[in-house]
């Protein structure tokens, strides 16, 4: 009942956006102060690595778009189940909303790990089992991001998207681990991720700045995407439209 | 005796589409022709050294069925879709599962199976050791299977539109990439003298994972697919 | 500071382009995540201004 | 049967925000034939989608024997036939062939000699064993016709039945639906001709309902 | 002043269909994207050593970008005969040549144009060595220029089918063939320091004779599929 | 213009061994109109299709000014302006950058004032710039129809032009066939439709030529 009760509550597009634009000014002030001083820092006050020299100063960037950019595709299969199995209509505005978001943190992360991987292993790309699934992962959302546009009805493309999501989401852990078989099979040349012990404390704190900046963005975004999306769904009710003309009456 | 019932719900179907697959011929002949034609593109693109195709030969073999494969799908549920066939499926009482079922089978032995039976002839092409021949076999088997369940999920969300085409290789390609892995894996594990059972029961697991869930899928996404 | 002067902080002892590169792009892509919320905002509200004003225009004709 | 059959409660339903239909209300009784009229585009093949559940494109209600259809689905699916205006056969089969897989759709096996009955209902008698694709169209919608006898229901969802056929085909469903009514079935269906039946029947100008 | 004319009935059929394509979006992303994800699947394929990757990069570049190439060219002509304007453009009392090459390039521009000038990021993925780079790029956009000539008929003859698809791969493939040999050897020579303009100049020679023939069998074929 | 516009000599055709029409024979000049009648599949699509040169399943003579069709295509075709029953239109462009295309095509350059008239004319002013594929049905058709005050011809063909059209639309297409005939057009149409033309006119019954 109470359950019942709150996602009814918290369903209601009307609410959500009432509710979102008091977060908003919070979301955005905080996201940016955590990545702007996170990154200022990383940048110009943490030593150098000992082994990589400068270049790690790019793990502020790219660690926390990698981190988000995963998390980001779990958000949007979950969000599609809820509308799926309770015809949420916000969990669908929710999901259409993450694919362009978590495509483009994918890409960055690929991009700034790409940029990193130059001077650090001398070469753009390798075939790692992690980079390999985050490539994957990058595909995922553009299927999404295509099967999305490719339908002309909206109810139809959110229950599509949703199915995919779905299939994506329990295909993940299948890829991730298949991949990382494959790649320990294979026992490639000796690049890799040199694992945890490389970062010391005063390289973690900005780290941590800018992961929970990034995720504070991506709320951010997510939350100004799904309330454009929100006013579009709902333009012929009345309550929108006074929001939307409310000067002018 | 629902079960009984099930059983021969699941056999008309199977016939069907595997007579009118066999009566239009393009249906399975064209999978075939494109294997076979684009492994022999191969040695064309890379060099025709023995040994380094022999290397390579598991993987592209394992590639290109794939590719076949997954271009085949786009037909699966659309021929059924155009003549209005798939809207007397979503409308009958008896479950849409069994029917799926034997749908995605009928196509995978239009498709998965002829390729699995002539890979052998194209690995001796592609220099393949005879002990991957067998291993080659087996594996594109259990995982053309696979490949066809995941396949019939993205067939049946993009039945609808227009587009079709390379929309279901974005929406499926990532999805077929574990199969891919392990595929091929058996084939060269099985010609470096290696024990190649694990995965080849690996990709049993898959299907059968694949058998109980994707019909789920694919019902739901011909739903959506016939409501629009 | 970690960096002595300006000009090494941005060559960074010789990994400045990648360092600098990388940031370059995240503030592009970031940024253009916002630009395109708020562009596609804007666009709906005009859409729906217009919606109203149809409105209006018609129930005007009415009366 | 003392519940209605089928019952539709202000329904509403639109496409690109043109409104097909708003606020129909009608009821369609054991017994009873329906016609929806209206010009082209006016939802007739959309309303029908929707009472067959095929298509959730709607605001309101559809109960079926008093229950509602989402929740029902399995019952009223066991007594619905609906007739779409595709095709609805396999071009490369033969008429028996594709009726076979209707009525194994239906859980029904070994039915050949009934659906032999309805070939020849139609008069397809000497066509069981062609394909398809060589059947005149009209043929061809008398195979998917042939449905209507091979398959027991209570309920004929019917869109344009007439479609391709010759006149004196048309006079022979009209008699066909006669006599189904006659025994108790109902029959919703939408036509352009204007129906000659024996009985009284209702007449659903959609037109009516667009904009309301 | 009919080479006035001319020029400008060419820029017309170009604008509007590259219009067109952008417009929907799909038809120039689509194959772009099968050309990314089918390079990425090689070395799930095949493994993934740097260094037998680069040895195979220029092979399975070219091959899949022809590929690429292939399954973007049954859209060439589909849409204008769906919607009719096929049938204006043939019912013109101006030349039709000009009209299909103008078609053709415009279906170029959206298809090989932009897999040429993605394929070095794809380089880059399969370890190619960069002395092959350059090479490669302007092997893609001689070459592509030519499959995209060659393309253009199989759809004009396909057009008219229902089936369309796979059966175009049948008659095109074969015809690929020279311009994948000649395409992938310009990078290879390239990567292994040899003089690479030779092959690349036989590039050039196909595409100028593509360029002067094939719209000839174009305007044939698609004549004959209007005409059924 | 001494010598008949347009001359159909015995023609014949026929698909899957069904004859469509034999030894038809019909003459069209200027300032005079032909509709070709017939029930569907009689082959009125089939005729107008060979009559614009898009189909050479015939047998038969068709004769322009005289002179074969097939040897003086070039002059036939700046003549001629046909209208299929297609589209005629691609979806995603504007109903301004199809027209220009279709101008294009008759090797006139810088014509968008004429096109702006034409659009005018035809009831699709403000609609200029709006991408076709959001325009009705009806809208749509008019976009086609366009093209008649666009490209200058002295013989249209037109195939079921008032499909998707109101009735205060055709009758205005009535009056501008009307018009085009008067000033000296020859207009060949097939229509479903009772035409209504001030004029007055030919019907060819195709049913007529049938298996003859
Ligand atoms: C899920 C995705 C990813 C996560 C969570 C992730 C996380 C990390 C972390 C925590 C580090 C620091 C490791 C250390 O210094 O010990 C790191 C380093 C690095 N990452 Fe990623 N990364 C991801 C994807 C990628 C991708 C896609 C690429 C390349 C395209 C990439 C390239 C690199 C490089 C070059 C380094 C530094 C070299 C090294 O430490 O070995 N990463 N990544
Ligand atoms: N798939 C679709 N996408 C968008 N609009 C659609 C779709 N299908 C139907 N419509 C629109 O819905 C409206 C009703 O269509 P519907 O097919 O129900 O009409 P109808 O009454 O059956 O017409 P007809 O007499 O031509 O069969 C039309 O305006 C049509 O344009
Ligand atoms: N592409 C085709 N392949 C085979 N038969 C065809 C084809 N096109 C038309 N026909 C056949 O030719 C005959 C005439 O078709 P046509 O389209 O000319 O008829 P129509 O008089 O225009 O009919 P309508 O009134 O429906 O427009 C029909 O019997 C049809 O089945
Ligand atoms: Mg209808
Ligand atoms: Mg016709």
């Amino acid at each position: 009942m109470s359950i019942s009760s709150t996602f009814h509550k918290w369903g209601s597009p009307r609410w959500f956006y009432q509710f979102s634009g008091r977060l908003l000014p919070w979301l955005a002030g905080l996201s940016l102060l955590l990545l702007l001083g996170g990154c200022i820092w990383g940048l110009a006050f943490v030593p150098a690595d000992y082994k990589q020299g400068n270049s790690f100063r790019i793990i502020y960037i790219h660690v926390p778009a990698s981190a988000v950019a995963m998390g980001a595709y779990v958000t949007m299969a979950v969000a599609g189940a809820i509308h799926l199995i309770w015809r949420m209509k916000l969990a669908a505005m929710v999901m259409k909303a993450i694919a362009p978001i978590g495509a483009s943190l994918t890409f960055l992360a690929l991009l700034t790990g790409a940029v990193w991987g130059k001077p650090t292993w001398g070469t753009w790309w390798v075939w790692d089992a992690r980079i390999t699934s985050v490539l994957i992962l990058f595909f995922l959302y553009l299927g999404i991001i295509a099967l999305h546009q490719a339908f002309e009805n909206r109810d139809a493309a959110a229950k599509a998207c949703a199915v995919l999501a779905i299939v994506g989401a329990v295909n993940i852990p299948i890829i991730y681990w298949s991949v990382e078989w494959w790649y320990s099979l294979h026992q490639p040349a000796s690049i890799s991720f040199t694992g945890e012990s490389t970062i010391h404390p005063t390289m973690l704190r900005p780290l941590m700045a800018t992961l929970s900046g990034m995720y504070l963005f991506f709320a951010w975004v997510l939350l100004l995407f799904t309330r454009a999306e929100i006013l579009d769904r709902e333009r012929n009710t009345r309550w929108v439209q006074d929001i939307v003309c409310g000067e002018a009456r | 005796m629902p079960s009984a019932g099930l059983l021969s719900l699941i056999l008309a179907v199977l016939q069907r589409d595997v007579i009118a697959s066999l009566r239009r011929g393009s249906e399975w002949s064209n999978p075939l022709v494109f294997y076979v034609m684009v492994c022999a593109l191969f040695p064309l693109g890379i060099g025709p050294q023995p040994e380094r195709l022999a290397e390579l030969a598991p993987g592209i073999l394992w590639v290109v069925a794939l590719l076949a494969s997954l271009l085949a799908t786009d037909s699966l549920f659309r021929g059924d879709f155009d003549d209005g066939t798939l809207e007397q499926m979503l409308l009958t009482h008896q479950s849409l599962y069994p029917q799926v079922l034997a749908k995605t089978l009928a196509h995978w032995m239009m498709t998965g199976l002829p390729l699995s039976v002539l890979s052998p002839i194209l690995g001796v092409l592609l220099q393949l050791p005879p002990a991957g021949m067998l291993p080659l076999m087996a594996s594109l088997v259990l995982g053309t299977m696979v490949l066809s369940f995941i396949g019939a999920i993205g067939a049946a969300l993009t039945v609808g539109l227009r587009k079709g085409g390379l929309l279901l290789s974005l929406i499926v390609l990532p999805l077929y990439i574990p199969v891919l892995i392990f595929g091929s894996s058996v084939v060269k594990t099985a010609i470096d003298g290696g024990p190649y059972m694990p995965q080849l029961a690996m990709l049993a697991v898959f299907f059968l994972v694949a058998l109980a869930l994707s019909p789920l899928a694919i019902c739901g996404a011909l739903r959506i697919s016939v409501d629009q | 500071m970690y960096f002595d002067t300006f000009s090494e902080l941005l060559n960074m002892s010789g990994h400045g382009s990648y360092v600098w590169f990388s940031y370059g792009v995240s503030v592009v892509v970031l940024g253009s995540l916002i630009f395109v919320a708020r562009r596609r905002r804007k666009q709906t509200e005009q859409h729906i201004r217009a919606i109203v004003r149809r409105k209006q225009e018609s129930s005007s004709t009415i009366k | 049967m003392a519940a209605p059959g089928l019952q539709v409660n202000q329904l509403f339903s639109e496409r690109d925000d043109r409104v097909l239909f708003s606020d129909l209300c009608f009821q369609l009784n054991a017994g009873q034939l329906v016609q929806i009229a209206g010009p082209n585009g006016s939802g007739k093949t959309s309303l029908l989608r929707i009472l067959a559940g095929l298509s959730s494109r709607y605001e309101g209600e559809v109960l079926w024997q008093g229950k509602s259809l989402q929740r029902h689905r399995h019952d009223y699916l066991s007594q619905l036939l609906y007739i779409g205006h595709g095709a609805g056969i396999k071009a490369v089969l033969s008429p028996l062939e594709n009726l076979r897989w209707s009525c194994a759709l239906r859980g029904m096996s070994h039915c050949d000699t009934s659906i032999m009955a309805a070939l020849d209902k139609v008069g397809l008698r000497g066509f069981e064993e062609q394909a398809c694709h060589s059947l005149s169209a009209g043929q061809q919608r008398r195979v998917n016709l042939a449905r209507l006898f091979c398959i027991p229901a209570s309920l004929w969802v019917l869109d344009e039945p007439f479609t391709a056929i010759d006149q004196r085909g048309v006079a022979e469903i009209e008699q066909w639906l006669a006599d189904f009514v006659h025994d108790g079935g109902a029959v919703l269906l939408t036509t352009h001709h204007s129906l000659n039946f024996s009985h009284e029947f209702t007449i659903l100008n959609l037109g009516d309902y667009a904009n309301a």
